[in-house]
């Protein structure tokens, strides 16, 4: 599980242009004026060859594996990137890639300029997995009709891919942001990546259905899988770069004469903090590694690391608040944002307790 | 009606008419802003308003001495009183002055002191904020550096202080300044009331995490403060100060809130966006918070059982404050995750009571995400968790 | 929820009592000689009264409420007593009291001859509410044929209160540990109260139905709530010592030049067994409160107090043992015995899960 | 066959050759020994019989180099051979000449020392144990008192360690000893191979918490060691110790148990007598162990991925440890749920690996019980979970 030499190159050459890209003032910033996509960032992105990850060679792709993708998403995490990159490659390696009528737009997914985000949650919790939102058939076509709500990073997005109930099996569809017939409300979100709820009411023409029936089920199986192992990534990222904060906070801060990472109690509760994350490291690079491998057990391990990033993250970030103090508090200071981040993440596409359920269904 | 009219001594006859009055009393705006605070404090100007009208009623400081303004309550009407209240989304004033410096002003004061503040703080035309903590002393309160130099009658003023809740709608401070660098440090510090207005004070707010400005920081420049608003003797503040911060931990009925916040997740629970119905082991957290809720219940009412109105709780009041503010967190949590995606909103425009729209949010989870962020600061403030836990080690099991 | 004076009383010299007349030691000897009863104790609980706690004055009873009953019960704890207290107390005050048949038995039980243990628990999980044992009738009268095992301090009884099904509901009947037909192997247990395991196979005639049907079943309830509590406070007492024990250990014993109390990890450790012991102190008082007000709500506090305490005497036990390090593991310091006391405890009559699943079947 | 013959390399097939053996080898009663295990030690004579059998096979110490009797086998065949080991149940002989003593005097000791010593430890004809802490000195291990004098070729050694597992069952025991009262406390400690049988050695067992007897304290009065027992160079007792005692944090394969473990969960949670299959948050509580046993499970590949034989796991040992015994806690508290009032006779004999008759408690339940009771003592033997802490914040984070 230790990084090939490929591996190593990309996350030093992504841990170099972040660190040097990312102002933790601007974007709080930029935030505030509702920029999460910041277009230079997004353009490098493109030109480093980020979006071009999960597509073949073929497609101009880099045909890089999950492990690879995971790097970035771990690195999101620490440097608390708001543009919608594991958003845009977990559709990528799961949707875009599984349809045929996708691949005329992948240049454009590759280039940066079409943002595919995928629009899976409604107002009720079942439909997660069953859509209420329908794709029905028409003399002259197709009409979707519904509502996606909650979708972050939806604000950056250009189009949605739309998960509906086809009445033959799902259907993903996908809808320019512009389309007339769709109404969407774009608003901030605590982490700063932006969100949207969309009304659908719209005609579909054939082209715009990337996968239906069974192949559209099969995909969102892998989009969810995917998104797993991201979320638990890129969940690792912000719990490490929390507690490395606090290791450095307490170092300096003093109190009583001395400083804070004196104090045994304080110790003892770094500890945990580091003992936890990396045992989640080691299950995330598993879950990448079962995944690239397709292994028999990819599904057991994606969940397994969803739980377990979703439940470390959580006491982490929290512990980092509290081991600070006050200053943790306030938004002019990092360590709460990795706290909020990892909250979103929490619920992003499947939550702990999904995951959780879905591990020992597995296991039956 | 004045504090010292009869009201039904039977708990649920004076239930009822604590019901009757907030029936009558709060307007849909008020009731709006009680339920969209997000943390202990409500939206300010409603918070203002109802301390006037609860005045005007008679009951401004139910926790209060009959002769300073209080209801004569025992303490099972206080908590009812408390109970209603939050069940009708009355919104929560600024307290500062009520809850801390109103019972010390009574025991440390002057005659003079307590003539010229309380009236204004049982009222609400003042409001007060608590000047302790330092950019350099948080746990260790007893390090701070502010110092007041004696020049003629008044002292002089120098330093900042920080965290301090409202102080940009506060018109004043009562604050902890060092009176002697000589001798050691819990020795040197008075405890001084000094007017938001006078020159050489400003305000520095503080975005929290969850977007609102509740923190300021507040900086002193050569402030005159008469030496008449010194509260106790010089150099005694930090004994002053001791009891405050015993009365702050104590004063509050933690299970209150909590029990509030579990019904919260009922309605939560049953509505269509709950993300944790099919969740089996959500129920029986949220059953197993309830019954630490209760234990919390039946040890508040221990306490208070064992105290006389006045009482300083003391270091039992670091019990409650640990078990009540964790339990908090994990309410918080719980109702968090059961708003799951719906919470991810974050528009702070929805929190004014002023506001009639609709909510990108969940109707439901408007301001769940704002109380879990908001949760985290509960065991940083009024005493760390861990100041607590060091006390409870200290002062009831004699480590 | 303070004592009343003559509650004060009777801890005073319950505590006197069993302070002058445990000794740690003499306590191990005893169980390695299968002593868990030891007569002269057993006398002088009779003598102070102790067994004769929950009947009414008419029947030279004490007329005790369960707060009263629970001081024992806490006293037990702290002082690892061995003896049938609050077994023969759960089933004195709610099936016994509860039956006419059972007056005539009263004054043995209070002179303390008759000792009478419940025998509820089975080989299968489920039968603890529904019995497999079965009480039929015969031509002469009634037979009682089935398993009862692992009765806790089951060594100790002279006689069974056996739940069985009489297929007209559940009936409880009384049978002498001597009686013909009964094949009774009792064995130790970790917490030293010894158990049994018993095969009845044996006639029973009208006298030994002690009850039947709704009675029965009213009784059954009464015992497990009954139960619940005095678990709870037992437990309570248990952690209080544990708590007490490893305060004091920790003061005295130096490490690294200093009291082991003096170190900060383990003084909020030791903060957090107070505070989970005081709370669970408070709802223990509650429910012995609710019962004796015959509360609605007692059913409620009572499952709420089994489940905190079950919670709590878990940790504050393990706590203690883990604070005092490698002398915690022996046999011959004090300590482990709470722990294994109160493991015990956990599972008597109801365990943790059930009250916690009975607990939200009321609020349901 | 020894230790060189070859033996497939593809691991299925090491695998079905590992399995071959030991339906062989193992006896029932070693079988029974193996099942009825409740602590790291099976019944003694079980286990030095199983020792031997492993020995004469060339697998007495697979972790050694092939020169001192080791297997050539790498990590992953050696990991198999545990894990097959331990789910056939066999017994676990007295371990700490082959994982603790042995690698340390391959690298410290004297060519002499080598070969006097290893052949013995290898094939369990001695049996050591290990003298580190004394009464006084329990995480604070630099504070132990007990002495050696030189006498000439001889030390004299007084003193007494405490905690001394299966001393009543040893023949040599390795000690930790002062032979340098002025120096600060580490720089004056040596490292000495003592002969149990050596006058004035006398031995106390005490019996555990199950009953059962493992734990000694070992008494020394003026007892003659030769200076040749030394092992490493005199005064520098400390450096052989620390690095002993990372091994043996970092020898053990927790996962391993940990899912003979979770084994016996499903077979428990199968079987009629378990009291939890109606409680659906027991089956979650099982499912988030399983996935922390996964992790930790990974984190110890990761670990000894990135080490080759021989190395010293260093810190991260600590880690592991940390969770291994934790998530064993974890394992047993589920387990005893599990087993409710079924697991609560004490019959001692049954444990026996000659015992054949029929148990009080149900037959899935009889080690449960003292299984959960001496987990507790895994946080504390071999270093405490809080001296593990303490060296995780020290040397992984240096704070």
């Amino acid at each position: 599980m230790t990084m090939t030499e490929e591996q190593t190159m990309l996350w030093d050459t992504a841990d170099r242009y972040l660190r040097e890209n990312t102002d933790f003032n601007q974007r709080r910033d930029q935030i505030a004026e509702a920029i999460y996509n910041q277009p230079q960032k997004w353009q490098a992105f493109a030109e480093m060859g980020w979006l071009a990850m999960p597509f073949p060679e073929s497609m101009d792709g880099l045909n890089f594996g999950l492990r690879e993708i995971a790097i970035l998403a771990e690195l999101c995490g620490q440097y608390l990137v708001t543009e919608p990159l594991i958003d845009t490659l977990a559709v990528a390696s799961t949707v875009l890639m599984r349809s045929e009528r996708a691949t005329a737009l992948v240049p454009d997914v590759i280039s940066g300029e079409l943002i595919a985000i995928a629009a899976i949650d409604e107002p009720t919790a079942e439909s997660r997995l069953s859509p209420s939102c329908t794709l029905s058939q028409t003399d002259s076509g197709w009409h979707l009709q519904g509502k996606k709500y909650w979708i972050s990073a939806g604000a950056s997005a250009t189009h949605f891919v739309v998960l509906a109930d086809s009445g033959n099996g799902l259907a993903w569809v996908l809808v320019a942001k512009n389309a007339e017939g769709l109404s969407c409300e774009t608003f901030p979100t605590h982490d700063g990546k932006g969100g949207a709820n969309c009304h659908f009411d719209l005609p579909i023409n054939d082209d715009q259905i990337l996968l239906m029936g069974d192949a559209a089920a099969e995909a969102l199986a892998a989009f969810r899988e995917c998104a797993m192992t991201l979320s638990s990534a890129e969940t690792l990222g912000a719990a490490q770069a929390a507690l490395d904060t606090t290791v450095d906070y307490t170092k300096q801060r003093e109190q009583f004469g001395q400083p804070l990472a004196s104090f045994q109690a304080l110790q003892h509760r770094m500890a945990n903090m580091l003992i936890q994350t990396e045992t989640t490291r080691s299950l995330v690079y598993a879950a990448c590694d079962a995944a690239d491998r397709d292994s028999p057990d990819r599904g057991r391990f994606a969940r397994a690391a969803k739980v377990k990033s979703a439940a470390v993250g959580r006491k982490v970030t929290q512990e980092a608040i509290q081991l600070h103090g006050g200053i943790a508090t306030t938004d002019e200071y990092i360590v709460g944002h990795f706290f909020k981040r990892v909250t979103a993440l929490e619920t992003w596409v499947c939550s702990k307790g999904e995951a959780l359920q879905e591990f020992m269904a597995l296991d039956a | 009606m004045n504090a010292s009219s009869p009201l039904p001594t039977d708990s649920d006859a004076f239930r009822a008419a604590v019901r009757d009055f907030l029936r009558e009393a709060l307007t849909p705006e008020l009731i709006r802003a009680g339920e969209r605070t997000t943390s202990v404090f409500s939206d300010f100007e409603a918070g203002r308003q109802w301390q006037s009208i609860l005045h005007q009623r008679g009951w401004g400081a139910p926790d209060w001495p009959l002769e300073y303004g209080g209801t004569g309550w025992d303490i099972q009407q206080r908590y009812i009183f408390q109970e209603e209240c939050r069940q009708a989304n009355a919104p929560t004033p600024v307290m500062m002055g009520i809850q801390m410096l109103g019972p010390m002003l009574m025991h440390f004061g002057t005659p003079s002191q307590k003539e010229r503040f309380l009236p204004g703080i049982i009222s609400g035309s003042n409001v007060w904020c608590q000047g302790y903590s330092e950019p350099g002393s948080g746990s260790d309160l007893a390090s701070l550096k502010t110092t007041a130099e004696h020049d003629g009658d008044d002292f002089i003023v120098n330093g900042t202080k920080i965290w301090t809740s409202m102080a940009h709608y506060s018109d004043w401070i009562f604050c902890l300044v060092r009176t002697d660098k000589t001798v050691k440090p819990q020795a040197g510090i008075s405890f001084l009331l000094i007017d938001m207005a006078t020159p050489g004070i400003t305000v520095k707010p503080f975005t929290s995490l969850d977007g609102e400005v509740e923190q300021c920081q507040v900086f002193f420049e050569d402030v005159r403060v008469p030496t008449a608003n010194l509260l106790g003797q010089e150099n005694q503040g930090w004994t002053v100060a001791k009891s405050l911060l015993e009365f702050e931990r104590g004063g509050q009925h933690f299970t209150i809130d909590l029990k509030k916040q579990l019904s919260k997740m009922q309605h939560m629970m049953s509505s269509e966006t709950c993300r944790v119905t099919a969740d089996p082991t959500f129920a029986y957290r949220v059953a197993e918070t309830q019954i630490d809720v209760m234990a919390l219940e039946q040890t508040e009412l221990r306490i208070k059982g064992s105290l006389t109105a006045g009482d300083n709780p003391g270091a039992l009041s670091s019990l409650v404050k640990v078990s009540g503010t964790e339990l908090g967190q994990r309410c918080a949590e719980l109702l968090i995750e059961a708003a799951g995606q719906s919470a991810i909103p974050w528009q702070s425009e929805v929190l004014a009571p002023s506001y009639e729209g609709s909510t990108a949010a969940a109707s439901e989870s408007v301001t769940t995400m704002a109380e879990y962020i908001n949760s985290r600061a509960t065991t940083i403030y009024g005493g760390t968790a861990e100041i607590q836990r060091s006390i409870i080690a200290k002062h009831v099991l004699g480590l």
